[in-house]
């Protein structure tokens, strides 16, 4: 089940998608990296982030809500402890790029022109971390130039995440115009549990809400990945949101996904991907 | 994940012993846990720690308190379930072996130090595997267990009336958050010498996903994979 | 467990949400309407709509998709046939309004202002109908208008309805400062379920995708209401999604609703609204 | 909703007769329907038409081709279910009661002519209760069906080589679009004798959501409401 995008190789559609895979490093314990498709990076920001306190993790049905707050050592660590290990992976790394501002994201890109990282996926969309209140992705003015000038300054593919907030026809359109060369959707909807025997705090995480994954939000994925690949039939997307078994990644496929993304699947088993990839 | 047979089952109110039987032996050691899923659901699978492994059998000791626990509960002889792990780093490659260790375990917190008296007792001074009823007793037959009912005092008050006892020992405790904050409150000195088995809300329970998180004096570490346990010194339990 | 809301009191928390209870007549064959905190009509528009081919209901699990296109026979025939029961009720009827621009809006408010009716909703948010190919709120000019005229041509209580598509706080902020009383929360957002088994067109749906409703969009929905409230505490919201039982009525009051509507419950059984009345 | 209990169930491969028995009578007549659900899941109700109703006991023919009924097939006696109904207008309150009517259902199609078959033998000319594969007889052991695979053709084709069986006799088909479609193909001047059970996804069941459109000659009716059974040239089943 080979597959090309823009010119690329993917041995098969399958990418452990960012986040729940840590930086690779941690998964080599349970898998073989080098059978997958591509590997995202968990998103990499410029300066270090701490993480959010605990909880970080809410069990729901068929899912789980993640507060993690985009914990990560920050992007010097990142090219001196991970870089190097991702280049000798025989797998297409695709490399996650969060930032607060256009200098952030364009300093990072440009850092990582000469590796062998092979894609660039820019996170606008995660659902825990704020920029004074809102995420990028509000920001219309501010999204498009972080697009604009980051597709200027490499020659690797560039992807736009996207969420199902904000209006995503408009963004994608904007993403799209503005050079992106495809679209990773979606990234975690928010969303909120209640515990009605936790008193003081029902909300449980401190933001009172977090990002939801898992099979609970494949119809909501599916039908963006619709809707996008309606009005942009050769834009590549690559899809995820709840893929746990190949039916799922066959859906996906038929949907207008070019890669399939395994996030949420991980943390349910780490060796998931590879029994899909088996199947398949 | 390895399918895992339930070949025994004791359950008292909302306590329970679990014992499975995997296709090989698991190799996990003292301290360690294993992450248990359904086959039927597609919801996250949630941590457990290993009270017993004998030949290709796992013992589990597990509290019902909310829909994961209450549906290992309704499980029967001969029903399947879905294990992987070990995870976690033993009690014995973090602890001083030079010491010797009260064991205070709180509730089903008691269970990897079952384990660990069960394979270290030359490493144990006393223990504590502390339960509010007494009615656990009657799935632990063979186990000395602290009952607060019976005795009228939780083991941390029991300990401070008897100090003594703390003297030149180390304290390895394995509970709630709510218990070790009472025990370093009352014995705030003994954060030097003590070990403390955390629980954190589990995703992967593999290191991967950044989901359990403690702050320690070297940075924000990950339960699952830098511990469970760690030094009580070395972790702030008020992080928010 | 009687509420009050701006002025108006409501026996219990519990209404009928707009759509799966039709206009009543069809629902007090299975129910007393007057044991209902509220019941919320069908969307109105000014012109009947004939609504979507079939299929119409695509069932997944936990929840349903939905492409029902806002079927209904127009407003004159609701003022007609339907108004002077509604008016008989004995509980708070709640005027569901959609409408394709201001004009259609206001005249259907004016009409309403002398009834029995307690409250308008504006229905900006149907996953189901397009206004040349987007919905309203994807224009904010035109959303601001037709809120700030509707406010100003009634003295009942005037709620907006939205979805989690568009950015929630910014379409928040705008209905309350541009004169709504209150924000009805969540409409059903948009998802798409592949049948690999049907070559020819595994959407199913002729529009590729439709409104997702169910117990599968509580977290997302309480994630909005708790949003929501946090950045105005003192407005009243109208919260919904997923609501199947008595615990969820509680989770969603301590999220942050006031009332709570009942929508895909009610298709599971008409009885239900009720029956939980009963254990609250 | 009401519970009811699985008194019997006759499997064979993908068909199978479900009788449950209900605290009171349903008091259905033929071509009404009632939705089905699990106690244990939040997923919509499903529709199935009574075959038959004595006492308090309901009887239902199903196929099994997905989830729903997948599920329903491995119920086993005992097993709860929740039912509530009945919905839709009888046959009998539809048709002109002064003809004699053949009786053309498709597979499952055929449980609510059986219903009618039985309670109304003197307004039955003929029937076709058809079925591709013999094996279901053997659940359905006191009916004569028509076998598609013995007799060597569909049902549409046995009568368009037997037209006049049609004559002065009018029709009640029940089945697939596919079914009704082929039967109108080859006999368009039916339509007007004819009246159709439709099958159409359901949400509610009762009218209240519009999820079961069928465009007729006086606007979008609901399935479950003002049908199932309609009068043939009244529908449009071609609408898209
Ligand atoms: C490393 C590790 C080892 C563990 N070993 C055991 C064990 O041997 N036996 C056992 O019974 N349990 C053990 N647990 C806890 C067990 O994982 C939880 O009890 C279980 O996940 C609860 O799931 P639930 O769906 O039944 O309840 P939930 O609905 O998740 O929780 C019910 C209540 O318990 C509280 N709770 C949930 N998880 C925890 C937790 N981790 N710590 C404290 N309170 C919690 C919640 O706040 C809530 O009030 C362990 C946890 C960890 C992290
Ligand atoms: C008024 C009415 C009466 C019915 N009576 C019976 C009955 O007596 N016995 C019985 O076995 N079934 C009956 N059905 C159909 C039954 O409701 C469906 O077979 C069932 O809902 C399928 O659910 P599922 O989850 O098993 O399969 P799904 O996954 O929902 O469907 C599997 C396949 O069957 C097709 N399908 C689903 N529903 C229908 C339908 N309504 N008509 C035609 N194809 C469909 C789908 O397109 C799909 O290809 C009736 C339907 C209606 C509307
Ligand atoms: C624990 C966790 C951490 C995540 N971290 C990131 C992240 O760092 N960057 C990102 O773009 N998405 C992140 N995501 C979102 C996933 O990449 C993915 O978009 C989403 O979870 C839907 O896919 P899934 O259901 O397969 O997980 C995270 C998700 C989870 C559950
Ligand atoms: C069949 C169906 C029809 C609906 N029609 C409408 C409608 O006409 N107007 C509207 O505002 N919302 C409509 N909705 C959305 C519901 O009012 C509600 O916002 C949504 O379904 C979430 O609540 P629930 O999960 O309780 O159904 C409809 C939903 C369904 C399932
Ligand atoms: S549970 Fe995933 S890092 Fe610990
Ligand atoms: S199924 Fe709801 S109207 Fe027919």
């Amino acid at each position: 089940m080979e597959v090309d995008v823009l010119g690329i190789k993917f041995k098969n559609p399958i990418i452990i998608a960012s986040g729940p895979g840590g930086n690779g490093k941690e998964l080599i314990d349970y898998i073989d990296l080098s059978q997958l498709g591509g590997f995202t990076t968990k998103t990499i920001t410029f300066k270090p982030k701490i993480g959010n306190p605990p909880p970080r993790i809410i069990n729901i049905k068929n899912g789980v809500i993640n507060s993690i707050g985009l914990e990560n050592s920050g992007f010097e660590s990142f090219l001196k402890d991970d870089v190097p290990f991702l280049e000798e992976l025989d797998t297409n790394v695709i490399a996650s790029i969060g930032g607060y501002n256009t200098e952030e994201f364009c300093y990072m890109i440009k850092s990582l022109n000469h590796t062998n990282i092979k894609m660039f996926e820019l996170n606008l969309s995660c659902p825990n971390v704020d920029k004074g209140g809102d995420t990028i992705l509000n920001d219309l003015r501010e999204t498009k130039e972080i697009i604009r000038r980051a597709s200027k300054i490499t020659q690797k593919p560039l992807f736009v995440k996207l969420g199902i907030e904000g209006n995503l026809e408009q963004l994608a359109k904007l993403a799209i115009e503005n050079g992106a060369d495809g679209l990773v959707l979606i990234n975690a909807p928010k969303g909120t549990k209640i515990n009605l025997k936790n008193e003081s705090n029902p909300e449980e995480l401190l933001r009172g809400y977090g990002g939801v994954s898992g099979p609970i939000i494949k119809p909501l994925a599916l039908g963006c990945i619709y809707r996008v690949k309606n009005i942009f039939p050769n834009v590549p997307i690559i899809g995820m949101g709840g893929v746990v078994c190949k039916a799922d990644v066959l859906e996906f496929l038929k949907a207008g996904a070019t890669l399939v993304g395994i996030g949420y699947g991980v943390m349910m088993d780490p060796e998931l991907p590879i029994n899909i990839i088996r199947e398949l | 994940m390895e399918l895992a047979k339930v070949v025994e089952k004791k359950i008292i109110k909302d306590y329970f012993v679990l014992k499975v039987e995997t296709k090989g032996p698991f190799n996990s050691q003292p301290g360690q846990f294993v992450m248990i899923n359904f086959l039927d659901t597609f919801n996250l699978p949630k941590p457990f720690s290993v009270m017993d492994e004998k030949g290709n059998y796992l013992t589990f000791l597990i509290k019902n308190v909310g829909p994961f626990t209450e549906k290992l509960a309704t499980l029967k002889y001969g029903d399947f379930l879905l294990i992987r792990g070990p995870y976690g780093i033993p009690i014995r490659n973090k602890i001083d072996l030079t010491k010797k260790y009260i064991l205070l375990g709180g509730g089903c917190g008691s269970a990897p130090l079952i384990y660990f008296l069960k394979e270290y007792p030359l490493l144990v001074k006393e223990t504590f595997f502390s339960f509010k009823e007494s009615y656990v007793q009657s799935i632990l037959p063979d186990l000395k267990l602290f009952i607060d009912d019976n005795i009228g005092k939780t083991p941390v008050e029991f300990l401070f009336q008897n100090k003594e006892k703390l003297e030149n020992s180390g304290m390895i405790l394995c509970g709630s958050k709510g218990l070790l904050k009472s025990f370093f409150d009352v014995f705030p000195y003994m954060k030097d010498w003590s070990y403390v088995s955390l629980e954190e809300n589990m995703g992967c329970g593999t290191g991967l996903c950044k989901g359990c998180p403690v702050q320690t004096v070297e940075g924000v570490k990950m339960v699952c994979k830098d511990g469970p346990i760690f030094k009580a010194n070395e972790v702030n339990l008020e992080w928010k």
